[in-house]
């Protein structure tokens, strides 16, 4: 008999906790992973506190959960991670300070693909989705370092006036509030369609809740234009072992974690 | 590290995988070829195989609760074809012995399925997922003894494979079951499958999952795992397979001293 | 606030105690006389009674668990006679309906019991605690459809007072003992009791509580609970009272929502 | 529907916590309970941290734990205990600092009665079970100001010299230590069973693991002399409902909850 067995999955990871940074009622938390392969902007890794996992509202959180990588400066160790407090699982990493540790596994699943010859870029987020646009902003920069004209555009939707403290987190974003309080009043998706309007040749790259992704599907089949969604779904294990996080395509269902998160606008028939 | 014998297959040590819980396929996708070299289970069991290919239930899947999950996956599975063409020859890599878990609505069903993987040199042993009504009779094959005596009837000639059956915690008397299963020629039992559970989304008289009730697991279970391993443990001759809610060795030791002869981890090893 | 009709018993809300886990006699000595001027419930039940006076099992009787507890605390109480001369009287002064639990190993024990209370005026109803096994068939009552049925066939005759039916979910299908109990004359069904679970000592094999096995409540068991309740809710016509794992609002809402009319609160009230 | 009469039981109230000493492994937590009726010494509380009860190993605690007041100083709402981190449960009390705060049920249970004219008072405290002594030790000191010569006798035994820190909570106390690496080298008892060959007209009080409690009942047997041992055993409410505390004495099982903590020691057949 070998207690020791009773292992946690392949890769798992203690990550140090470098620091806490607060943008209106999101947390970038910074934490140093030297062993880790770096991720790819879309790329997602399953966290957990170290310590005091559980005993959240209703005993929760007992699952790891799931966050995009919000930044991986190259030549660092270091990865960040953008939390929004919506449960007991985010309000627990919430909590923690330098000195605590995360729990990680990743970098997990397929992210986002570069935009066709030609097409600009344009990053579409709704609150805590701002995430995995932050490093494909980071990572579109170098890739088109000789193209500025190039640049891609973000914009980027939030609920409200402290919400929106999280655009300072890209850089040069257009953005709206729902309730006008500052920045565009109205969706974000106001500010694709007025694009979408001015401009062809572009890709979308979008994150944010169901309904903002759907909007963005209509649009971008309405305009004929290719869009790639990065998606949200309920995991357990993260690498396509327990087959929990699937969401229906064109094609069946599909994992999100390992087929996505980041899917082909053109797979779904809608955003559900 | 002196090995031991279950049912004549060679094992390394007492841990294996619960099925369906741990893709090695998957993590070895995701993790590389450190899963292979070392592969944490003395055995790896598969996720059920049916003989058709099988979607699974409709999303939401997961319900989180304290100290566990509850799943209505629904046994997703490319169909006894496609899982021999694609997935065992991958399977059969692994450092240890295969162990194919399989489950069918009628004996019939069962039997090809049984028969198809007594022929596979590559498979080691057949784990029976019984937790499965009898469309036929509409009874769950694995909470009434008859029922499963008679699918054993049926399958047990089929195979000179050891033929594991995977007991469903969700009957009056597990301990009768498992009599069943031993007379009836199984050649070990493991316990416990899920026990049946339910959500309601927040705020709402509808299920939250997509398949209605699920399946409940992790260490919230573990009490009751215990309980019935404990009962078949004193019930039976047969070796028997521990499975519910193990997520530290002292969990696994509870099984062992249960009377069990392996353990098998499921959510703590997804 | 307009009050229920339950069974012809008048409640102002539809939150009760579960048996078993809120003395309300322990309560008003340890806590004075607001127990009584605020009591939380809308219907006192009490803790099982037997006709003899039981010690209950030997200690330890109490295990922890993740969101819940093993108990085997093996109903002590004093009997029916001491019961009645006793408690009775101070049970009738609280300001909500009282309903006697009772249990007994025979049709007719539990004939003797439901009869002594039936000629009680401060005795609203009675709700049978059915987890106990016949000592005559050794069946349980509460996993048998049939021997439910017997053992209500007997005992409905001998009172006009609602009878409520605790359903044990240590059975393979609870919507047919839940049948049953509604074809052979129950007013209402009460569920889940306690799920059958067990714990080792710390490192050894011997069972920790002084009753071998025990009973798991609280949110452990509370998506158990609500598949048992959802499925017996559309099972049967009789009102349902709802327990398990009930500590917010939201988990009472859900019973509810599932269909109960009451719901009933247990290791959480203790 | 009502939901919020799914209540606590009664009289379940928050305490914050004011202050956090430590002596060696244990740590005392003084809070302030302004609406709590006094204890008296050898009651208990029911206690458990008003944030984060749970997530623990094995995802415990969940049942709330029992604590003797250590000291309720009179004039004054302050209520502290003695914790030393044996579990989950312990352990999370053990972190709790000022701002924290406990959530307690008390006081519960019947505590020590006076000794019998005559008597001295000799108090028996191994290990953490100490606390209930202390505050015994203040109010016999009360009861007795005019009697000084009859002021208890305190002995008291701990694992090692680092826990023989806790010595200092009560005053003038004797103490052995298991590895005799701080005061008498051996057991508590021995100083008692020497006390007793000296002493006749005593009546001991005390407290303490199992074994110690069953030498000290035995002791006292032998040389007749009246004994009030504070046992423990798992509690699940605290007051009376659950019967899930009893110990098994010469007339059957009480429930150490409302019979106790405090038994007499010619009660019990053996301390088991
Ligand atoms: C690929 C991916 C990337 C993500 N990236 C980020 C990110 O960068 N930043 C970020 O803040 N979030 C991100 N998320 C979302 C994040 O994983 C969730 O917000 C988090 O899991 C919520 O956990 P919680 O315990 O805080 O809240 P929960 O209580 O789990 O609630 C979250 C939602 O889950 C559902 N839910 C409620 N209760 C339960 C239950 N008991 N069981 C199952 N579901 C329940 C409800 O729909 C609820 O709204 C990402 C998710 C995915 C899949
Ligand atoms: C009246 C009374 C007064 C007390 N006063 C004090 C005091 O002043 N100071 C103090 O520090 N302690 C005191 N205690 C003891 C204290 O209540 C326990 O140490 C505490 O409950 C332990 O909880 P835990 O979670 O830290 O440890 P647990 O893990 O609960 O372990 C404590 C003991 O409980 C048993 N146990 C282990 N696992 C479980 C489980 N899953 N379920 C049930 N039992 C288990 C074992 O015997 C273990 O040694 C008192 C107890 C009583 C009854
Ligand atoms: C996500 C998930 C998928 C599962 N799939 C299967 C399956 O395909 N076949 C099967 O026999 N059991 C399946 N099970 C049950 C497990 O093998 C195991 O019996 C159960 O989860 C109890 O063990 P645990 O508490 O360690 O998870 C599944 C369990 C989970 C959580
Ligand atoms: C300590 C304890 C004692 C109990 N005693 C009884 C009893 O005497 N009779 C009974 O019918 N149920 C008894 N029960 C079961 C409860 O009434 C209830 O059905 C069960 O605990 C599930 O509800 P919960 O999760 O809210 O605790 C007891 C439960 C506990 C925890
Ligand atoms: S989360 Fe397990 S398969 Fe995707
Ligand atoms: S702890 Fe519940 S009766 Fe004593």
């Amino acid at each position: 008999m070998q207690p020791d067995r009773v292992l946690a999955p392949f890769g798992r990871r203690m990550a140090p906790i470098t620091a806490r940074e607060q943008f209106g009622p999101y947390v970038v938390l910074r934490c140093e992973d030297p062993g880790g392969p770096r991720p790819q902007a879309g790329q997602f890794y399953m966290l957990q506190a170290a310590r005091r996992w559980g005993g959240g509202d209703g005993e929760r959180p007992f699952l790891p959960r799931a966050f995009s990588v919000l930044r991986a400066p190259p030549h660092t160790d270091d990865l960040h991670f953008l939390v929004e407090d919506v449960g007991p699982g985010t309000r627990r990493l919430c909590e923690l300070q330098p000195r605590d540790a995360l729990l990680l596994l990743g970098p997990l699943g397929v992210g986002f693909r570069r935009p066709a010859v030609g097409r600009r870029a344009i990053l579409v987020g709704g609150g805590v989705g701002i995430a995995p646009l932050a490093i494909w902003q980071d990572e579109l920069a170098t890739i088109l370092h000789d193209q500025p004209s190039a640049s891609p555009l973000a914009l980027l939707g939030f609920r409200d006036h402290d919400h929106a403290r999280g655009s300072a987190i890209l850089s040069d974003p257009l953005f709206a509030t729902d309730d006008g309080s500052s920045g565009h009043h109205g969706f974000v998706t106001e500010l694709l369609a007025d694009q979408l309007a001015l401009e062809g040749a572009v890709e979308v790259y979008a994150c944010g809740p169901p309904g903002m992704l759907e909007t963005v599907r209509a649009l971008c089949e309405a305009h004929d234009v290719p869009a790639q969604l990065a998606l949200e779904s309920g995991m357990a294990c993260g690498f396509g072992a327990c087959f929990g996080c699937v969401v229906a395509t064109r094609h069946g269902y599909v994992r999100l974690c390992v087929d996505g998160p980041v899917l082909d606008a053109a797979e779904l028939e809608q955003v559900a | 590290m002196s090995g031991l014998d279950f049912c004549g297959l060679a094992l390394a040590h007492r841990v294996i995988n619960a099925s369906g819980t741990f893709d090695a396929i998957a993590a070895r996708r995701a993790f590389g070829d450190q899963v292979v070299e070392r592969f944490p289970f003395a055995a790896y069991v598969t996720k059920t195989v049916t003989l058709e290919p099988r979607q699974g239930n409709p999303p939401p899947r997961l319900w989180e609760i304290a100290g566990g999950l509850i799943n209505s996956i629904g046994l997703p599975n490319k169909g006894l074809r496609e899982f021999t063409r694609s997935d065992l020859p991958q399977l059969a890599e692994l450092p240890a012995p295969l162990i194919v878990n399989v489950m069918g609505s009628t004996r019939e069903h069962v039997g090809e399925l049984v028969a198809a993987f007594a022929a596979r040199e590559d498979v080691a042993a057949l784990e029976l997922n019984v937790s499965c009504p009898n469309v036929a009779t509409g009874l769950e094959f694995g909470s009434d003894p008859a029922e499963l005596a008679g699918l054993l009837d049926h399958v047990r000639p089929l195979t000179d494979k050891p033929l594991i059956v995977k007991l469903t915690p969700n009957a009056g008397d597990v301990a009768a079951v498992a009599r069943a299963a031993e007379a009836a020629g199984a050649n070990a039992l493991s316990l416990i499958n899920t026990i049946r559970g339910m959500a309601l989304a927040p705020g709402s008289s509808e299920p939250w999952l997509g398949g209605g009730t699920g399946g409940v697991s992790g260490p919230a279970v573990r009490a009751v795992a215990l309980a019935q391993v404990h009962s078949v443990c004193s019930a039976v001759g047969v070796p028997i397979i521990g499975i519910g809610g193990v997520q530290r060795g002292s969990d696994a030791l509870d099984l062992l001293h249960a009377g069990t002869e392996l353990v098998a981890v499921g959510t703590f090893s997804g």
